[in-house]
């Protein structure tokens, strides 16, 4: 689950981190009262969970009240890279003579967070990994004594900080580190983290990703959760359980497993196919979820087929075969359906199917075949 | 002979009275898995399925009261994490934990506090281990694989049904076939295996089974490559996801352009560990 | 440092450890006073750094406010073991069920804190662990990861404590847990945790000790501290820096080193000496604490002799016989003295030292032996 | 040959800067010892001692300039814990903490955290280390020991001198003498040292020097019986100290019942280990 820079921030901020003065707003006139009451120069910046904002027109600098007033009005019209814009936040602005990237993820190989700094901030990190990775300090955090002093020095050495500031780096980084562990975060981001003018350090733009697995404890952050942006059948799978992420083919997928929906994409590609959608019903799904699953599948105006993969282990291929049925009574469709049914009770789950005008498939293969002709019309 | 399961194998099933843990230590005990107990707090000394299993307030009464040596955890994520390190430290060497969704930070703390204990975590987010014939400590249907000499290692469940079944169908049978799970910190992990594989006197052939995410599969195939003596079969899901997004395991996930099934497939190759294209063909090439 | 039984008790509330409720009082008017907002029975408890409350008459039951102001007046008065009773404690009454033990201390053996608990509460443990160690249960509690969830089942069970009580021990023993790892104690202990005749679990007595070493960080709790029944030497010892003991003998000792004063203490016995002191000086003793020890020392009106025993290392011979030559001048006494010098200008120090009164010694053998004899008034 | 430190110690000094620290890191250049640098956060690039020692911000850093192996910590007690973890984590193998006064739940989480990492510390609250003629780290004064072939180990500061110095006296030199330091939980342990020792061809005896509190004279004394060939000589401070007190040390303290000079001295003699009742005694039992 992605935060927004002005959540981020917020949290930041509850951990000593410092951040400039700002206030969100959701029509231009918020946003003029906001930089009246801040004064001076203010910065309106788009909230929206992707990245570019300030490429797409979504980040302006006003110097009046007034001009952060169209710059809203502007900025909320936008839609960056297809979300639309419902909220702004006016920051003051800063005088900045220097930008910092300081951030905290998981490093899976060494399973510890790593602690990353570099001199050269305010520019994407992943291009810094890329093509100057020696710009990157890292650092690992040992997941059960934390943060250690002599780490963070090795962070401020390492990226050659000004002695002066060390100790506001000292806050920022443990504040940094207490907000990653607190929120259960597999992303926390200050970039850029700059010197100003009077040579002080400030966030003044964040970024946070939490662990959606530990929503649960996280009840807060959860309640603050933005869906704008979220696929709507992705939503919807989720409430019945299932896990659906949105392609851009033509063949509907409905499979029980991870590893093996991705498979079946892969082969759906390797005869020459493109798969519409991963969805992974799960390990004992019922007729109601089998239902629901079909429905979203068939949102889809692209789908020209769907294929049914159901490996019956757990999941008993007579009572997914129940759940296609009853799915379809209900669901009128024309588009063709390949289904493959193996393993237990895969017998009597064909035997429920005969009663359709579904194709059947025995390998995997044959399946992956007969979908992708399927889509073209030529079945 | 097998790996990590075996005749000796004394479990205890770690959430055992709720509807998961009932239902498939049923089907563990139908096999002949050697259950002797199982743990709920404010339940010990109570008995479930018929009087067949006795159950225990903790893991470390059951192994005073049964001898266990491994268990199997079926409680919640937000529980998952204590159950592991309560089983670690009543002394049990082989922990599978098939909990799904346990936050990634507890993974990380468990396995910090595991790996200077000597305790063996498979798992989680994982099916289970099955030994053909003999054991099956998990959910891994035990009707689809028949005893042999290929050894199976994978990331994911249903993907590994469907290799087991594959073989089965040629009438080919594994020693031992483990799923390691597909969260991105997990305990066992498939260089563990493969060295176990290659250590075990039943298992003739490997096949391992990756998906995108992580690195794993490059660090097995230097492995493969500097250790193995037994020819190891690859498959790896995900060629066509699209990166960024988690597909439905919590560790398959292409990120900052790292794992790639392209880049494992290329290194399993350089490895010398030929990899199909489908799960079909795994079957295939084993039987040649 | 140790902590009063309400301070102790006040730190487990915070945690979430219930408590009985109750005020101290320093008069019996005050005792009184609390007895009639409590209301109902009382009891009135002697506040003391010290063990045996109990036996002593420290500890009575009240039935009213009267009976309160009566019993508080008695216990004000008393002295408990040489200490003087400034405070006493007015508890609400509990009808008690059962009595439980339950403590955390650290295991030196295992470098690990341990958590015990026991159905043989109320006693002292000290005397459970002697006679029936089978009825402690213990769990080593991991310095990093804390303690766990089934640790306190494996608690609970091992006392056999009926089910109905687990989630409020949980609370407890969580709440001990956290109390004492936040405050750096060394022990944290609650005897007993009753079973309330209504069932529910209560601590109505609690003890606990800091790690003094760690008290620069616990600056609340040392602002607390009760300095009644500390000896007063050893109090204006350390406010020079020097570790000072209180002992029963008549031979003063002045050594630099905590393993060698304890040496010299020995080796004054094994020739039929008694040392009136352990005092290490430490590693860089200058003059002034060389004479704020002396002085010390001959405060003790049972000393006969005092010991010098130094061995220059880092400690310069020719500056520990300044700094007594210094205190000699200042202190005028009769009081034989022993001294040896040994190591890093010793000759220097010894030359100093020819213009005072004092025996000097080469080895600590010949040193204790004048010592002794020096005390018996034999030389 | 010697035990922890010789002529390839290439040492770093923590806290560099300081009083103690700068006072002793001249003790220790004029010893000979090799001082290869000195840190202080904030002060890097700076120099002290005439421009004999050169200062950098963090460990890591000197190390990458210095080719540091080994450490000694002069850093208040509220820093040390950190300095020790640091010191690990720049992979220095051996860590020496003079440092007094570390609360002991911090040593508890800092011997967590070392025990898997494989560095080795000694100390806190001890005076250091010294092999006779060629290295000193840490505070013993130099002066009053000389090569030989009696390896001393000790829980105490001045008591050791004495011992150093009686031998001394008597023309006896020894190997390395070790202060393992008086806190109650530390480091490198009398079975540590006595394991160096024995397996160190230039020490032929042994002289251990414990006090009252815990049990590791005991533990050692078990380690001697079963494995020790060369002679070790005790000495156990304390026999005249009164129950529930500190003597000084944070270690040295009787508690219930437990950690007594008495057991201590008869867990040495069963163990074949003589005890001198002072220590003085402790040369002339050597010198025979």
């Amino acid at each position: 689950m992605k935060l927004h820079e002005y959540q981020s921030k917020r949290i930041f901020a509850k951990f000593g981190v410092p951040i400039p003065k700002g206030e969100v707003a959701t029509t231009p006139e918020e946003a003029k009262k906001i930089a009246q009451d801040l004064g001076g120069s203010v910065v309106v910046k788009s909230q929206v969970l992707v990245g570019g904002r300030g490429k797409a027109g979504g980040i302006k600098l006003a110097k009046s009240p007034d001009e952060a007033e169209k710059y809203a009005k502007e900025i909320l019209d936008l839609e960056i890279k297809g979300l639309p814009v419902n909220l702004v936040l006016i920051d003051e602005a800063a005088e900045i003579n220097n930008e910092i990237y300081l951030g905290i993820t998981n490093d899976r190989g060494a399973r510890m967070p790593v602690f990353m700094a570099s001199a050269a901030g305010g520019v994407d990190i992943e291009e810094v990994a890329a093509t100057t990775p020696e710009k990157i300090i890292k650092v690992h955090i040992h997941p059960l004594m934390g943060l250690q002093n002599y780490q963070v020095l090795d962070l401020a050495a390492g990226i050659s900080l000004p002695r002066a500031l060390w100790k506001e780096f000292d806050v920022i980084a443990k504040g940094l580190w207490e907000a990653y562990k607190n929120n259960d975060a597999t992303l926390a981001e200050i970039n850029p983290l700059i010197i100003t003018a009077d040579n002080h350090l400030k966030a003044v733009d964040g970024k946070m990703v939490i662990d959606d697995n530990a929503l649960f404890r996280q009840k807060e952050l959860n309640e603050q959760r933005d869906l704008t942006g979220e696929n709507e059948a992705e939503l919807k799978a989720k409430e019945s359980d299932l896990t659906f992420i949105k392609l851009d083919g033509d063949i509907g997928c409905m499979v029980n497993g991870a590893g093996l929906a991705m498979a079946t994409m892969d082969i759906l590609d390797q005869y020459g196919g493109s798969p519409a959608n991963f969805l992974d019903i799960g390990g004992g799904a019922d007729e109601e979820q089998v239902a629901a699953a079909l429905r979203i599948i068939l949102e889809d105006e692209n789908v020209k087929a769907v294929l049914f993969n159901i490996f019956g282990g757990i999941t008993r291929g007579d009572q997914v075969a129940k759940g296609i049925v009853a799915a379809l009574k209900e669901i009128k469709t024309d588009i063709p359906m390949v289904v493959r049914l193996v393993g237990t009770n895969s017998e009597e789950g064909r035997e429920i199917l005969a009663e359709t005008k579904m194709i059947t498939a025995k390998t995997l293969s044959e399946a992956a075949k007969k979908s992708v002709a399927a889509a073209k019309g030529e079945l | 002979m097998s790996i990590l399961i075996n005749k000796d194998t004394r479990l205890v099933v770690q959430g055992v009275t709720g509807s998961q843990g009932l239902f498939h230590t049923k089907r563990m005990l139908d096999y002949g898995t050697n259950v002797v107990g199982g743990t709920r707090p404010g339940k010990g000394g109570e008995w479930v399925l018929d009087g067949k299993v006795p159950v225990f307030d903790t893991v470390k009464i059951a192994v005073q009261a049964t001898g266990a040596n491994t268990s199997v955890i079926f409680v919640p994520a937000a529980y998952a994490p204590d159950a592991i390190l309560e089983a670690a430290d009543a002394d049990i060497k082989l922990i599978i934990c098939l909990t799904e969704h346990i936050p990634v930070q507890d993974m990380m703390r468990v396995r910090k506090y595991l790996d200077p204990m000597g305790a063996r975590l498979v798992g989680p987010n994982c099916p289970g281990i099955l030994t053909p014939g003999v054991s099956s400590v998990g959910i891994i249907p035990s009707n689809i694989a028949i005893p042999g000499n290929v050894g199976v290692v994978s990331r994911s469940g249903t993907l590994t049904y469907e290799v087991l079944y594959a073989l089965k169908e040629l009438g080919i049978g594994s020693s031992t076939c483990v799923g390691i799970g597909g969260d991105p910190i997990n305990g066992t992990n498939f260089i563990d295996c493969l060295q176990l594989f290659e250590d075990d006197p039943q298992t003739d052939k490997v096949v391992m089974i990756g998906e995108i995410g992580g690195t794993d599969e490059e660090k097995a195939a230097t492995f493969i490559r500097e250790n193995m003596t037994k020819p190891v079969f690859g498959f790896i899901a995900g060629k066509t996801a699209p990166p960024g997004k988690r597909m439905g395991h919590a560790g398959a996930i292409v990120e900052g352009g790292e794992g790639t099934a392209e880049e494992k497939i290329k290194a399993l190759n350089a490895a010398g560990v030929p990899v199909a294209s489908n799960p079909e063909e795994i079957a295939e090439m084993i039987a040649k």
